[in-house]
């Protein structure tokens, strides 16, 4: 004999629950200068290996591939190139977007790194891999020290 | 190497430099929700609660009575065998008494937090509960108590629809 | 010598929803199962337990508190990663590599029908001061991956959808799965625009389920079973967590956690050694690429071997025949458990009117999804080396 | 019959950050600072390492889901195996535990362990993040909270010993002191026995000045297979022992006196390393000490005395750093602070550090050449245990 199984749909019980709370999370050392940088004089930085050359954007207290501590930082400029890019119908509630977003992986010139950021002043049927794009940045008295403090990049020649 | 390191990594903050926004954060709530299935064993006892019953399941091979009720009895891996009613008194296994709440604030008046045996089952099945109609420096471990029952119009199938216990 | 076999196997199926049981009874069942199969008596016959779950999928923090019972392994040696099944499988293997342990039981388990709010819980794994505050659907980056990878590969968008056509056929056959259908091509490509180039059909259902497996060392298995699965070579690897210096096109992690699964099972030309694969698809063009990254086929070439059917059922190099996650259900955590269960199956002989005939050597390999660079690639085998 | 070859396994470095209540860096370059330091204390490179584990507790704290792969680069995991152990409160030394594992079983050579916790990320107070660890329908309704059933725990154990609050305060008292000696302290301080019980009731019978603070911090270690290490160090300290164990998780059917899962773990661990009698063969110990009870339950329950006689030992001054038993002689979680993860790994760096013989100040007296570190966890339920030696 075992105990029986659910077999009658009225039966059966559900229990709601959730793990939401807040969290205030510090920007990090490397994070903390970065966005100051953006924040406080418009520039973008990265950060130098000085053992493998790697540019780090956005840099970082460490190079990840030999564990170095980075000191040297760069203003590395606005301009990159679309290295991949999606429209994005979908909201984050599944609901669809009247007006899709343009996500991109933006290389940044002169790095091996780049920023995942929107694209704007585009259209999404002109928008390519290897396109030549440029942070535009929000006004100085806006920003507050966030990646949104870059509203999107746009297309440059 | 713990006696020849001189400075160990590492930069402290304040808390009151955070809430003033001296150090820059960003703050976040994530939207993370759950409806769980209670299953057989859980779905079962939440209905009995309704009733104001309290249900245990029981295993054949090494005669457990067990609170909460399981589809499995842990120590002999198997299924239950049955259902079986147990009381709604039993005794004070341990208790504690909480002046405390969740966010780690002080509460007015404390709670008395303990854990029943519940007689009928096995003993040392135990659920954990709250205790009122005492004064907290008078509970005792070994206690007997009862449970306070909600009105029946006002039970949900939960272990709240015992408010609390209180001593026999 | 490393010697280490699955030797049980229980599964509870793949269900879009699972209302019936709690995720404890769901355990309990493919447990059953699994101990059934190896003949084991887990409160005497089992040294240690692995069991591989994530507190946000749960619900729950600290989730491992609730594992033991259901498993038998109450005041036993159990632990918990929060990985893939598969890279729990890569726990027990070293386990019984120790010479400590002969038996471990390793269990993976979804009951995503109960997250009610997935793409926000996906979101709070991203980096909270980089990517997060960008907002949006977090399957935007599987987006960013598939664009790119089409990009360098020149692999076409039918042959993208060729997979999902594929899969959810191949589940037809399988009465484990969640999510089979007889689909077209044109279904796919016509279903909603949900990340360009990436449709609704091209993204993986979930499904609820659990798979529990049984492990044990040579000659504990031995005793156990007359066709024990040997784990010939397993591997995992994590690429960088920083999206921003991955190589978006490639799946790095699974080119080196097939090297390190190679190198172990002494594998030198996959694609002649190995009769079938079971491989990540949660989404369609990932099949592709990991179908590359392990090395089964040249680079660009995965798209062309689809559309020619090569990867077909009946063909010369069968993928997911189990219908993959797209047939099967995306299963959280137990989703590269489900790969292997699938390669357990095919080398026993037990798959029905899917079997592969005379298959000796499978692989079984998993990625852990957005916004992660994880992976993990087991060779399971009739054969021991 | 194919034979096993289990290799031997070494403890070659270790590193720590500063435990506080809130640091500035992230989890990832806390993680970072740990582990870079632990490779510089080994005399390796970041090449040399085959393969990573990491410890942390739950994602609630951080505020990350699945946290570890947020962590795998900066613990040193980039293009390497990685993996993430969790037995909650047990995870710090529960890595150790893994990354014994990883050697042990001959797939790789070296292991870097990172454990790492930033608790203050979450907001009011991390207690919060606890209040989702219990069970939905049995125990979440009545709002409970850690601090709760811990305090249920240690009402029962002085009940069934007949331990007065005292005789528990003084593990406070010894375990703040220690700390005062660690260069990475949250909470090193002269108190009395007064102070403790006089600080703030929080759950009756436990105090403010009974509990660990909440912390953030990092900790790591470089392991090596024997062949590696004895290139590398000619003091390497071995890892002789691995256990861990975890009990039900129906706790309120379980009594709570005695750490069953703490014993199954040591015994495991003692086993493997051949440990007869405890007391007697090991050196130095770092117990889990979240809660001052909890040094006195986790010392009975690695039966490094009978049940109920920890107290007296510790009134005796036994477990004093220049005792016979030298218990937390690092200052413990009470003193240096619990950063969960983090924690569990600490104590494993002080017995490296220890055996060793570079304490320093800490440094327990007569050569100590076995060492004990333990952790706890999950619903009082998990026990995590390893043994080292010279």
């Amino acid at each position: 004999m075992t105990v029986e199984k659910i077999h009658d749909t009225q039966e059966i019980r559900y229990w709601p629950g959730h793990m939401e709370t807040d969290y205030i999370y510090t920007l990090g050392i490397a994070g903390e200068r970065f966005f100051n940088e953006i924040k406080k004089n418009g520039k973008i930085m990265g950060a130098k290996c000085k053992k493998c050359g790697i540019v780090y954007v956005p840099p970082r207290t460490y190079c990840e591939q030999c564990f170095e501590k980075l000191e040297q930082w760069l203003d590395v400029g606005k301009r990159g190139i679309v290295h991949t890019y999606t429209i994005a119908h979908i909201d984050l509630d599944g609901s669809k977007l009247r007006d899709p977003t343009i996500y991109a992986m933006i290389k940044i010139d002169g790095t091996n790194g780049g920023l995942i950021h929107k694209i704007g002043e585009a259209k999404p049927s002109n928008v390519k891999i290897d396109m030549r794009v440029e942070a535009v940045l929000k006004a100085k008295e806006k920003r507050e020290g966030s990646i949104n403090d870059i509203k999107y990049f746009k297309p440059v020649k | 190497m713990s006696a020849k390191i001189k400075e160990y990594p590492g930069t402290e903050v304040k808390s009151e430099e955070i809430k003033q926004g001296k150090v820059p954060t960003i703050r976040d709530r994530p939207k993370a929700k759950y409806l769980w299935s209670a299953g057989v064993a859980m779905s079962r006892f939440l209905n009995e609660l309704k009733k104001g019953k309290i249900i245990a399941s029981t295993c054949n091979k090494c005669g457990r009575i067990m609170v909460p009720p399981r589809v499995f009895c842990e120590q002999c891996f198997k299924s239950t065998d049955g259902w079986t009613y147990v009381k709604d008194t039993g005794t004070i296994n341990t208790y504690s008494v909480s002046f405390i709440a969740g966010d780690a604030s002080r509460i007015k008046e404390p709670i008395v937090v303990a854990v029943i045996d519940i007689d009928g089952a096995s003993p040392g099945m135990g659920i954990l509960h709250t205790m009122q109609e005492v004064d907290w420096k008078k509970v005792k471990f070994g206690m007997k108590v009862k449970a306070v029952w909600k009105p029946e119009k006002e039970r949900t199938g939960a272990i709240t629809d015992i408010k609390y216990f209180k001593p026999l | 010598m490393r010697d280490a076999a699955i030797v049980g196997v229980g599964c509870t199926g793949f269900k879009p929803i699972t209302p019936e049981v709690s995720y404890k009874e769901l355990m309990f069942e493919a447990a059953t199962r699994a101990y059934e199969d190896a003949g084991v008596n887990p409160r005497k016959d089992i040294d240690a337990f692995v069991t591989c779950a994530e507190d946000y999928w749960e619900g729950y923090s600290i989730f491992d508190e609730f594992v033991p019972d259901q498993l038998g392994a109450a005041l036993r040696h159990l632990f918990t990663v929060t990985a893939d099944g598969l890279i729990g499988l890569g726990t027990g293997y070293m386990l019984i590599c120790t010479g400590e342990f002969d038996t471990v039981v390793v269990e993976a388990h979804s009951k995503a029908s109960e997250l009610l709010t997935y793409p926000n819980i996906v979101a709070h794994a991203f980096d909270p001061v980089f990517n997060r505050p960008l907002g949006g659907h977090p399957y935007y980056f599987a987006g960013l991956e598939m664009a790119r990878f089409m990009h360098d590969t020149r692999t076409t968008r039918e042959q993208c959808a060729q997979v999902v056509v594929k899969n959810k056929k191949n589940a037809l056959l399988n009465s484990c799965a969640a999510h089979a259908a007889n689909v077209t091509v044109e279904d796919v490509i016509n279903s909603e625009p949900m990340f360009d180039p990436l449709n609704r059909l091209d993204i993986s259902p979930h499904a609820d389920g659990c798979i529990v497996m049984v492990l044990a060392s040579y000659r504990a298995a031995k005793k156990l079973t007359d066709n024990p699965i040997w784990i010939r070579g397993i591997g995992w690897n994590s690429d960088t967590s920083w999206p921003e210096t991955r190589d978006w096109g490639r799946a790095i992690y699974t080119e080196k956690a097939a090297e390190m699964a190679y190198k172990l099972a002494g594998i030198h030309s996959p694609r002649r050694e190995i009769a079938f694969a079971e491989v990540d698809d949660e989404f369609s063009y990932k099949e592709l690429q990991h179908l590359e990254a392990l090395k089964l086929c040249g680079k660009g070439e995965a798209g062309k071997l689809t559309e020619e059917g090569v990867t077909g059922r009946k063909s010369d190099l069968p993928v997911n025949v189990s219908g993959g996650l797209l047939g099967m259900g995306y299963a959280l955590e137990s989703s590269g458990l489900q790969r292997a269960l699938e390669v357990v199956r095919q080398l026993r002989g037990e798959a029905g009117k899917r079997q592969i005939p005379n298959a000796k050597t499978g692989l079984a390999q998993i990625w852990r999804g957005v916004p992660t660079a994880t992976g993990a690639v087991a060779i399971l085998s009739t054969e021991m080396k | 019959m194919r034979m096993f070859g289990k290799k031997r396994v070494a403890v070659v470095g270790a590193g720590l950050t500063l435990f506080r209540r809130n640091m500035k860096e992230t989890g990832r370059e806390m993680c970072y600072e740990a582990a870079k330091m632990a490779l510089d204390s080994a005399g390796l490179t970041l090449s040399d390492i085959d393969a990573v584990t990491y410890g942390s507790a739950p994602d609630a704290f951080d505020g990350i889901h699945m946290k570890g792969e947020n962590m795998t680069d900066a613990s040193g995991a980039w293009r390497k195996p990685f993996s993430r152990v969790y037995t909650g409160g047990g995870t710090g030394v529960f890595a150790m535990d893994s990354g014994w594992w990883h050697i042990a079983s001959g797939l790789f050579d070296t292991c870097l362990v990172v454990g790492e916790e930033k608790m203050s990320s979450c907001y009011p107070h991390p207690a919060y993040a606890f209040t989702t660890i219990f069970d939905p329908i049995m125990d979440r309704p009545h709002g409970t909270t850690l601090i709760w059933i811990f305090s249920l725990e240690m009402h029962r154990y002085m009940h069934r010993h007949g331990i007065k609050k005292e005789q528990i305060a003084l593990v406070s008292v010894k375990n703040k002191r220690n700390a005062l000696d660690h260069p990475c302290a949250q909470l090193g301080a002269k108190i009395t026995v007064e102070d403790v019980l006089n600080s703030e009731i929080m759950c009756w019978p436990v105090q403010r000045l009974d509990i660990s603070p909440t912390s953030d911090g990092a900790a790591a270690l470089v392991l090596a297979s024997e062949d590696v290490a004895k290139k590398l160090t000619d003091n390497p300290v071995w890892i002789d022992g691995a256990g861990w164990c975890i009990d039900s998780t129906y706790w309120t059917n379980r009594d709570l006196y005695y750490p069953d899962y703490v014993e199954y773990a040591a015994r495991m661990a003692y086993k493997m390393a051949k440990i007869k009698n405890p007391p007697k063969e090991i050196d130095v110990a770092e117990p889990y000490d979240p809660f001052d009870y909890k040094e006195l339950h986790h010392m009975e329950g690695l039966l490094l005395c009978k049940k109920g006689e920890a107290p007296k030992l510790t009134a005796e001054g036994v477990t004093q750093r220049d005792g016979d038993l030298p218990i937390n002689p690092s200052g413990g979680l009470l003193g240096v602070g619990n950063p969960i993860g983090a924690a569990g790994v600490m104590k494993c760096c002080e017995i490296f550090w220890q055996l060793r013989g570079e304490a320093g100040k800490r440094q327990v007296p007569g050569d100590p050449r076995t060492g004990v570190a333990q952790a706890w966890g999950d619903l009082m339920q998990y026990g995590s245990v390893i043994v080292m030696r010279r």
